[in-house]
């Protein structure tokens, strides 16, 4: 059972509280080393893989290390209740902190209420839960379509046609971006002519959508993607669209290509949740354990990069793949992985 | 609906003026029939005639184009199976109405199985079953068996008691006894005559003369869809009977055997030891070019694991194949048909084994002749158009069509497809598996002439059969199966049917070239 | 029986056009209507471009769907097509970091690869008679495991190479997108096999009845895995396409394959059973499955009702001709 | 043969599921850091459940020789509706029950009539109801939410006397109460039949077509048991298209590892459920093997890949080939 306290927390420059009435925890200190334990959801996409990867190898980094006694990850796949019965057998196998990706924000209670009666600290990151009984590793879903709004505002000071690419209908991060988004428009006073189309995050699947919708309208003012960038720009380039500002994620192919039809007039606003957040949710659940205040919902600051600021190596890697999530730094939770740990960690063995 | 008043005098059932057409082919043509209590009334016909399709009509099974039928004067209409059982009418249809997957009590009783509190009473339906089975005089089989683990002949027996279960008035049986042997069919004319006096009406379908001969006190002829003759049992030779049947000149004559002193042939097939689990046990045998040597004994006995061993079916045979005087392996039918070995089945169930029913005529008489009217694979459409010629003429296969799916084939001509698309690939050596189930006299009677003028040309045949006049007609000689090993050999005069029966039995035949 | 004759050679002509029964001109005439529909939201669906545009990613479906048709038809289903269409595209894209001999050999690597799961999946069906259904599941889950720990651990490359982004974009001949192209050819060969070698004749046969084919003499075993290893091979061909199409290969590329190119050669008329339906039908049910797809996609629709109407359409569709005989 | 030889051939097909499981799920708890407790046995019973369910779903239809395909789908579309309706009162909750089992009923019928009446290939059928009714789940549910009287939830999720599960009770008490009387009613014998062999089952006179209409109509329901409990389990509703897809997909995993055969007339419900909880183990297994998180999809695929296989060991005591084919 956690004590509620004031702020601020630990380390306040990394566990941020999400807004000014976030509750802060202070769980009774446990003696390391600890056991964690990471349910994970999905795996099969490179932004699962990717994370999963980053977390090796932050709980393999030798100060994280020392506080580990054992680091054990399982991925259930896309079935909620398997995830839940994932995390209720850590429950009952005694582990100290339960870190998840969760498939669904709501489905936990019934785990939650458990964690909660076992003294175990649960941190939801990427997919976080709908409670104030865990601690949420928060990316700012909506202010990211904010954010993108905002930018194609910025271009479009008399709006205009927008192609929208949303992705996977019935998740709450799509709904939230979503949101994000049309707010932001409706708040600029201006016209906005939005057509929507499922790119479901992913690239083959978006980039059809896009051919598609630009085979029909034939032009967009503007265009942003939550996932699956590079086939939208795939298909502009494809359908010899011309170029126009775009919004989108942090996938390592878009900014390549943002990088170099920039001058061209493929304006980009590349922001997004990098898979690193994970080692910010295993950093918060140590603290917790070790009996730091820490907030019940921890804001992430968003891995921005904006036009014309993409530097090759450190906003974007040319020879990385194109799948590959920049934004592997939160500088200010010291936690800093460069594309060729995450990715390349064999390369450099061989 | 016309509703007459009953009258003593109407007949149990009647029906008149009734016509089918499937597409184009006219399956029956404004045909009468009647049928009375207490007899059993036969219907002949050569293959196609139409006698499938008017008992389907009377069954439920089949909605007739036109015509009418009544029962007890009254007139009916069957919509359903289930129809026309509840009205009486109940049909034991070639192997087509078990389920394969239920056992025998549960195929039995599967009508109108015994309930309680709601649900089926397994220990009541067992009980039901063994009766039934008794009567049908099957007591052997086991009624907690699957069918689809039983043999063609004991599933046929099981088809029967099913029907007798439903207490039907009128029982028809199309070609029910084709594929029992002659113990097999005593037994079903012993239970048969008993319905009789108990004042069932018998409906019985056979293509074999002296069962019906045998059996019935009534005839009716049908050809081309439409009723001929309808005459007494006995008042007709059976000469006269198949002229009706064919609408022309008849001999019944089996064709001559060449005389060929013993062992003057050549060698085509050798079996030594020839062993398979406790199915198969040292059988040898020599079977010469030229030669057609029948299997005979009861149904069960290995005659068909033989042919199956030696089709390259069966694994873990003991002993040895010699063809040619090579000795080969046979592994699957594939080596077995090959170039060098040149063997052929014609197999004995031919709506799963030897036809793709809704594959054309011509699809399914190239099938296993493709190797030989196509180059690397790739088929040359006009060698194949002219071997199916030469194949349709050599056996007058009857066909509307050659891009017709042959399931609309009638039972004979589609076992003439069957036997085509062997004969398509010119083997050396052919197995036969009771080729001749169902089929109408004549054809029957163009087979075995067929049959002859292969081995004349120096093919081997191994031939399988149910039927001892067909053994004794056609075989140079005839080995006798009992229990998985030759019991006897038999040849020249010494093949009799009393001689078949004792050895089949495998008792002493005591009045050996004794006529009976 | 003197009447035992066969048709005069002229008489093929009326059996082909017999052949393209009710199903498949049901199917074109149902590809119309829709068109036409659409035509009423948007004149654009009329336009060539999109014709063009539609064609080209029906493409994709197509070729996945050919090798879809040669396990139906064989009676048996493929559900290793998502991972086995991810695994072409993104075994191709690895091959293409070893150098230029990678590059040249990236979809034949990819291809081969895919083909290994067919064999699995042949060597599951044909030998040791596990059905197809539950087979392929597994090497699905199989395949899957493998390119996860693919991608975790080796540093993946996933970019296509400039062949791969050739054949599925490019322009050969003016006008015909290359990806168009490559399904005609692949539809002619596939419809020659099927119609004209004793391979296409064995797939009939055993998809109608296996073990009369088998007595027949075919070698049903190699025939069944040859089909599956084709599937294999097409899906994974189909992944190579799709990946030059969006440029790279991603994990996910396959998933919308599977259910899609069911549907295409179902409604194409083959019959799920076996034994039965022609290569035109499978593309009226690839061009139907994506044109339906995109209207519904450019009509912006929401998600559920995008969902209703795919299904009703699919249901009323083949109320129209894809029924059963009746009973009697 | 004798009485309990011809038993042993009936269920060999169940006895090899239930073989798998107690197998697989012995590794797995003595394995277990927690060993086996009440907890552990709970977990994975709540888990096992919805999936057995599912499985009971699949069964119905493919003993008739037919396959639902929309099964996963009616699962989610009656969990997002019991997020909406399984709450309040005890009679609403009732009443939320009744309505989202009626669902499944609903949707249960619809196919069957499609694929009777409509003489549809079930398959592309239930492909096509499939996605209408995940449309209707999405409708009822845009995004994950909703919440179920948890006093309910609780309870069946729970533990009865403290060391049984009672999602397992609620289990064989769905087994006894739709299961034993289907398969043992002259319609359930239809629906084997049918499944066996439609023509003979036509010939026989047989109900074919009441027959497959229940096997239909069962299945909905069953379907929409196991969305009753995901949502007991999860308190909310979500309309997930890719856990419905999963659910068919493991489904028929499911039903062939329980010996039921996809070729219909052959197989029990039972059998199926084992199937599915040998199916939900392969997953446990991975809390108790080391693993490296990368390898843990493969090692799911290949254990399933094993396991399929297990079947094909019958073959080589298959002495007459025209056995391969059934
Ligand atoms: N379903 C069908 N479709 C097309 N034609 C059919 C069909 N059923 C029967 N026929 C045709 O109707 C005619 C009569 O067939 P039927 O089966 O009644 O003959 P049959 O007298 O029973 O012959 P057999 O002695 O061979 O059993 C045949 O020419 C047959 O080809
Ligand atoms: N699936 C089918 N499609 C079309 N016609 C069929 C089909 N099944 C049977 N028939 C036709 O029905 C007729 C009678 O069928 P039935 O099963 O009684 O065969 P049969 O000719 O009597 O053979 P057998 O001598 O083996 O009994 C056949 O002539 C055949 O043409
Ligand atoms: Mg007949
Ligand atoms: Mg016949």
């Amino acid at each position: 059972e956690p004590e509620i306290v004031s702020g601020p927390a630990a380390e306040p420059e990394c566990f941020a509280p999400w807004s000014a009435d976030t509750k802060f925890f202070k769980f009774p200190k446990k003696d390391g080393p600890y056991r964690i334990a990471l349910a994970n959801g999905y795996i099969a996409n490179t932004w699962r893989i990717q994370m999963i990867q980053t977390a090796k190898a932050y709980a393999a980094q030798p100060d994280v290390a020392a506080k580990l006694k054992e680091f054990k990850v399982v991925s259930t796949g896309e079935d909620v209740p398997a995830q839940i019965s994932a995390i209720n057998n850590f429950i009952d196998s005694g582990y100290d902190a339960i870190v998840v990706n969760a498939q669904n924000p709501t489905a936990f209670g019934p785990v939650i209420k458990r964690a909660k009666e076992a003294g175990i600290v649960l941190v939801a990151f990427d997919n976080i839960l709908d409670t104030q009984d865990a601690i949420n590793v928060n990316v700012d879903q909506k202010g990211l379509g904010v954010l993108w709004a905002n930018w194609l505002a910025k271009h479009l000071p008399e709006g205009g046609k927008i192609l929208e690419v949303r992705g996977v209908p019935g998740t709450s991060v799509d709904t939230d971006r979503h949101n994000g988004i049309h707010e932001t428009f409706a708040a600029t006073g201006k016209k906005w002519d939005v057509v929507e189309v499922l790119g479901k995050w992913d690239d083959p699947t978006a980039q059809k959508a896009t051919a598609d919708a630009i085979a029909v309208h034939k032009k967009f003012d503007g265009i942003t993607a939550q996932g699956g960038d590079t086939g939208v720009v795939q298909a502009m380039i494809d359908a010899g669209h011309p170029f126009v500002p775009f919004g989108g994620e942090t996938e390592n192919g878009f900014r390549k290509f943002c990088a170099k039809y920039a001058a061209q007039g493929l304006k980009c606003s590349s922001a997004g949740t990098g898979p690193a957040q994970v080692a910010v949710a295993i950093k918060t659940a140590i603290a917790a354990l070790e009996g730091q205040v820490v907030p019940q919902s921890v804001k992430l600051p968003l891995a921005i990069v904006e036009d014309p600021n993409f530097k090759e190596g450190q906003d974007f890697y040319p020879d990385q793949s194109d799948n590959f999530f920049v934004g592997n730094a939160f500088p200010t939770c010291g936690i800093n992985f460069t594309a060729q740990e995450i990715m390349g960690q064999s390369k450099e063995n061989q | 609906m016309i509703t007459s008043a009953t009258s003593a005098a109407a007949p149990l059932f009647q029906m008149d003026g009734v016509s089918k057409h499937y597409g184009g082919v006219r399956a029956l043509e404004n045909a009468a029939l009647t049928v009375e209590p207490g007899r059993i009334h036969s219907i002949l016909g050569e293959n196609g005639a139409g006698k499938s399709t008017l008992i389907k009509i009377m069954a439920g099974v089949v909605a007739p184009d036109d015509g009418r039928m009544l029962m007890d004067g009254r007139e009916v209409t069957f919509r359903s199976p289930a129809e026309a059982s509840a009205a009486g009418i109940t049909c034991v249809f070639q192997e087509l109405s078990l389920i394969p997957d239920l056992s025998v009590a549960d195929n039995i009783c599967i009508a109108r199985p015994p309930r309680r509190f709601g649900l089926i009473d397994r220990q009541a339906q067992r009980a039901i079953a063994e009766e039934a089975l008794a009567r049908a005089g099957a007591n052997d089989i086991h009624p907690r068996m699957l069918v689809k683990n039983l043999p063609l002949s004991r599933r046929q027996l099981v088809e029967i008691a099913k029907a007798l279960a439903w207490k039907p008035r009128i029982l028809i049986l199309d070609e029910a006894t084709s594929a029992l042997t002659a113990a097999d069919v005593a037994n079903v004319f012993s239970v048969l005559m008993r319905l009789r006096s108990e004042g069932l009406a018998l409906l019985y379908i056979s293509h074999r003369m002296h069962e019906i001969a045998e059996l019935s006190d009534e005839c009716t002829v049908f050809r081309n869809g439409h009723n001929v003759m309808s005459f007494a049992a006995g008042t007709r030779s059976n000469g006269e009977i198949v002229e009706m049947m064919i609408g022309r000149e008849y001999s019944n004559a089996f064709p001559p055997k060449p005389e060929r002193a013993a062992g003057t042939a050549t060698p085509a097939l050798t079996c030594r030891k020839l062993g398979w689990l406790d199915r198969l046990r040292d059988i040898s045998f020599t079977l010469g070019k030229g030669e057609v040597l029948g299997l005979g004994g009861l149904d069960g006995q290995g005659q068909r694991e033989l042919l199956l061993a030696l089709f390259g079916v069966l694994r873990g045979t003991t002993g040895s194949v010699l063809v040619d005087g090579k000795a080969v392996t046979l592994t699957s039918p594939a080596a077995a048909i090959s170039e060098q070995i040149g063997i052929a089945l014609i197999p004995e169930d031919r709506k799963t084994e030897g036809l793709m029913l809704p594959m054309t005529v011509q699809e399914n008489l190239s099938f296993s002749a493709l190797d030989q009217v196509s180059r690397g694979g790739v088929i040359n459409r006009k060698d194949e158009a002219r071997l199916i010629d030469e194949m349709i003429q050599l056996l007058s296969i009857k066909t509307a069509g050659l891009d017709l799916p042959v399931a609309a084939l009638s039972g004979g001509n589609q076992q003439k497809v069957v036997i085509a698309k062997w004969l398509m690939r010119k083997p050396k050596i052919i197995l036969l598996n009771d080729p001749t189930r169902g089929i109408d006299v004549a054809t029957k009677h163009e087979i075995y002439l067929l049959l002859r003028r292969l081995a004349d040309s120096g093919t081997a045949i191994l031939f399988y059969s149910t039927d001892y006049d067909e053994l004794i007609g056609c075989c140079n000689r005839v080995l006798v199966l009992y229990d998985g090993s030759v019991a006897r050999e038999l040849k020249g005069s010494a093949m009799t049917e009393r001689a078949l029966i004792a050895s089949a039995l495998n008792v002493e035949d005591g009045h050996a070239g004794t006529p009976a | 029986m003197k009447d035992a004759t066969r048709e005069q050679p002229g008489a093929w002509l009326p059996k082909f056009v017999r052949r393209l029964d009710p199903a498949i001109s049901t199917a074109f005439a149902c590809i119309i209507v829709l068109l036409i529909l659409g035509s009423l939201y948007s004149a654009s669906f009329l336009s060539p471009e999109y014709l063009l545009q539609q064609l080209k990613v029906a493409s994709f479906l197509g070729v996945i769907s050919t090798g879809m048709m040669m396990v139906i038809l064989l009676g048996q289903i493929d559900l290793s097509i998502p991972w086995s269409v991810a695994v072409g595209g993104m075994m191709a894209c690895a091959a293409a970091a070893f150098g230029p001999v990678g590059e040249t050999l990236a979809i034949p690597f990819g291809v081969a690869c895919g083909m290994v799961i067919g064999f699995a999946n042949g060597i599951g069906v044909a030998y040791l008679r596990i059905p197809s259904m539950i087979i392929t599941l597994a090497t699905n889950a199989v395949a899957q495991g493998l390119m996860v720990v693919y991608t975790g651990g080796f540093s993946p490359q996933d970019s296509a190479t400039i062949t791969m982004r050739y054949l599925a974009t490019g322009f050969l001949i003016p006008g015909v997108p290359n990806a168009v192209l490559i399904w005609a050819i692949v539809g002619a060969v596939a419809t020659f096999v099927l119609t004209r070698t004793t391979f296409g004749r064995s797939v009939y046969g055993i998809g109608n009845q296996e073990r009369a084919a088998y007595l027949s003499g075919i070698n049903t075993r190699r025939i069944v895995l040859i089909a599956f290893v084709s599937c294999g091979a097409l899906s994974a061909f189909g992944g190579t396409l799709l990946a030059g199409y969006a440029s790279k290969a991603a994990q996910s590329m396959g998933d919308s394959y599977l259910l899609p190119s069911i549907a295409a050669v179902v409604l194409g008329g083959t019959s799920i059973l076996g034994g039965r339906g022609s290569y035109l039908g499978t593309i009226a049910g690839v061009i139907l499955i994506t044109l339906l797809q995109s209207i519904l996609s450019v009509m912006q629709m929401p998600e559920a009702g995008r969902q209703i109407t795919y299904g009703l359409v699919i249901i009323v569709m083949l109320l129209l001709y894809g029924r059963g005989p009746a009973n009697r | 043969m004798s009485e309990w030889r011809f038993w042993l051939n009936e269920q060999r097909g169940m006895l090899m599921a239930v073989g798998i499981f107690f197998v697989m799920f012995a590794i797995y708890v003595s394995n277990h850091p927690a060993g086996l407790t009440a907890n552990v046995v709970q977990t994975a019973s709540n888990k096992g459940v919805l999936l057995a369910f599912v499985a009971m779903a699949q069964t119905l239809v493919v003993i008739t020789a037919g396959i639902d395909l929309s099964v996963g789908m009616i699962f989610i579309l009656t969990n997002a509706l019991a997020s909406w309706l399984v709450i309040g009162s005890p009679l609403e909750t009732g009443f939320g029950v009744a309505a989202v089992l009626a669902t499944g009923l609903a949707c249960g019928a619809l196919n069957g009539l499609i694929v009777i009446y409509g003489r549809l290939q079930p398959i592309v059928a239930t492909i096509a109801t499939g996605a209408v009714f995940f449309g209707i789940a999405l409708l009822l549910r845009p995004f994950p939410g909703g919440s179920v009287n948890e006093d309910l939830a609780d309870m069946m999720t729970g533990k009865i006397f403290g060391v049984v599960p009672s999602s397992l009770v609620a289990l064989v008490a769905v087994i006894l109460v739709v299961w034993v009387p289907f398969s043992r009613s002259v319609i359930g014998r239809a629906a084997y039949a049918t499944g066996s062999s439609e023509i003979a089952a036509y010939m026989s006179s047989l109900p074919i077509r009441r027959a497959k209409f229940t096997a239909y109509l069962l299945s909905g329901l069953l379907a929409a048991t196991g969305g009753l409990f995901l949502t007991f389990f999860t308190y909310t509703g979500e309309a997930a298209l890719a856990s419905g897809n999963a659910y068919t997909l493991f489904s028929i995993a499911s039903v062939v590892l329980g010996g039921v055969s996809l070729f219909g007339g052959r197989g029990t419900a039972i059998g199926a459920v084992f199937g599915a909880l040998a199916f939900r183990t392969i997953g446990d297994l991975l809390f108790v093997f080391d693993l490296d998180p990368l390898w843990q999809p493969l090692f799911q695929g290949v254990v399933l890949l094993v396991a399929v296989s297990l079947s094909a060991f019958g073959l080589f005591r298959v002495r007459n080939r025209l056995e391969w084919f059934g």
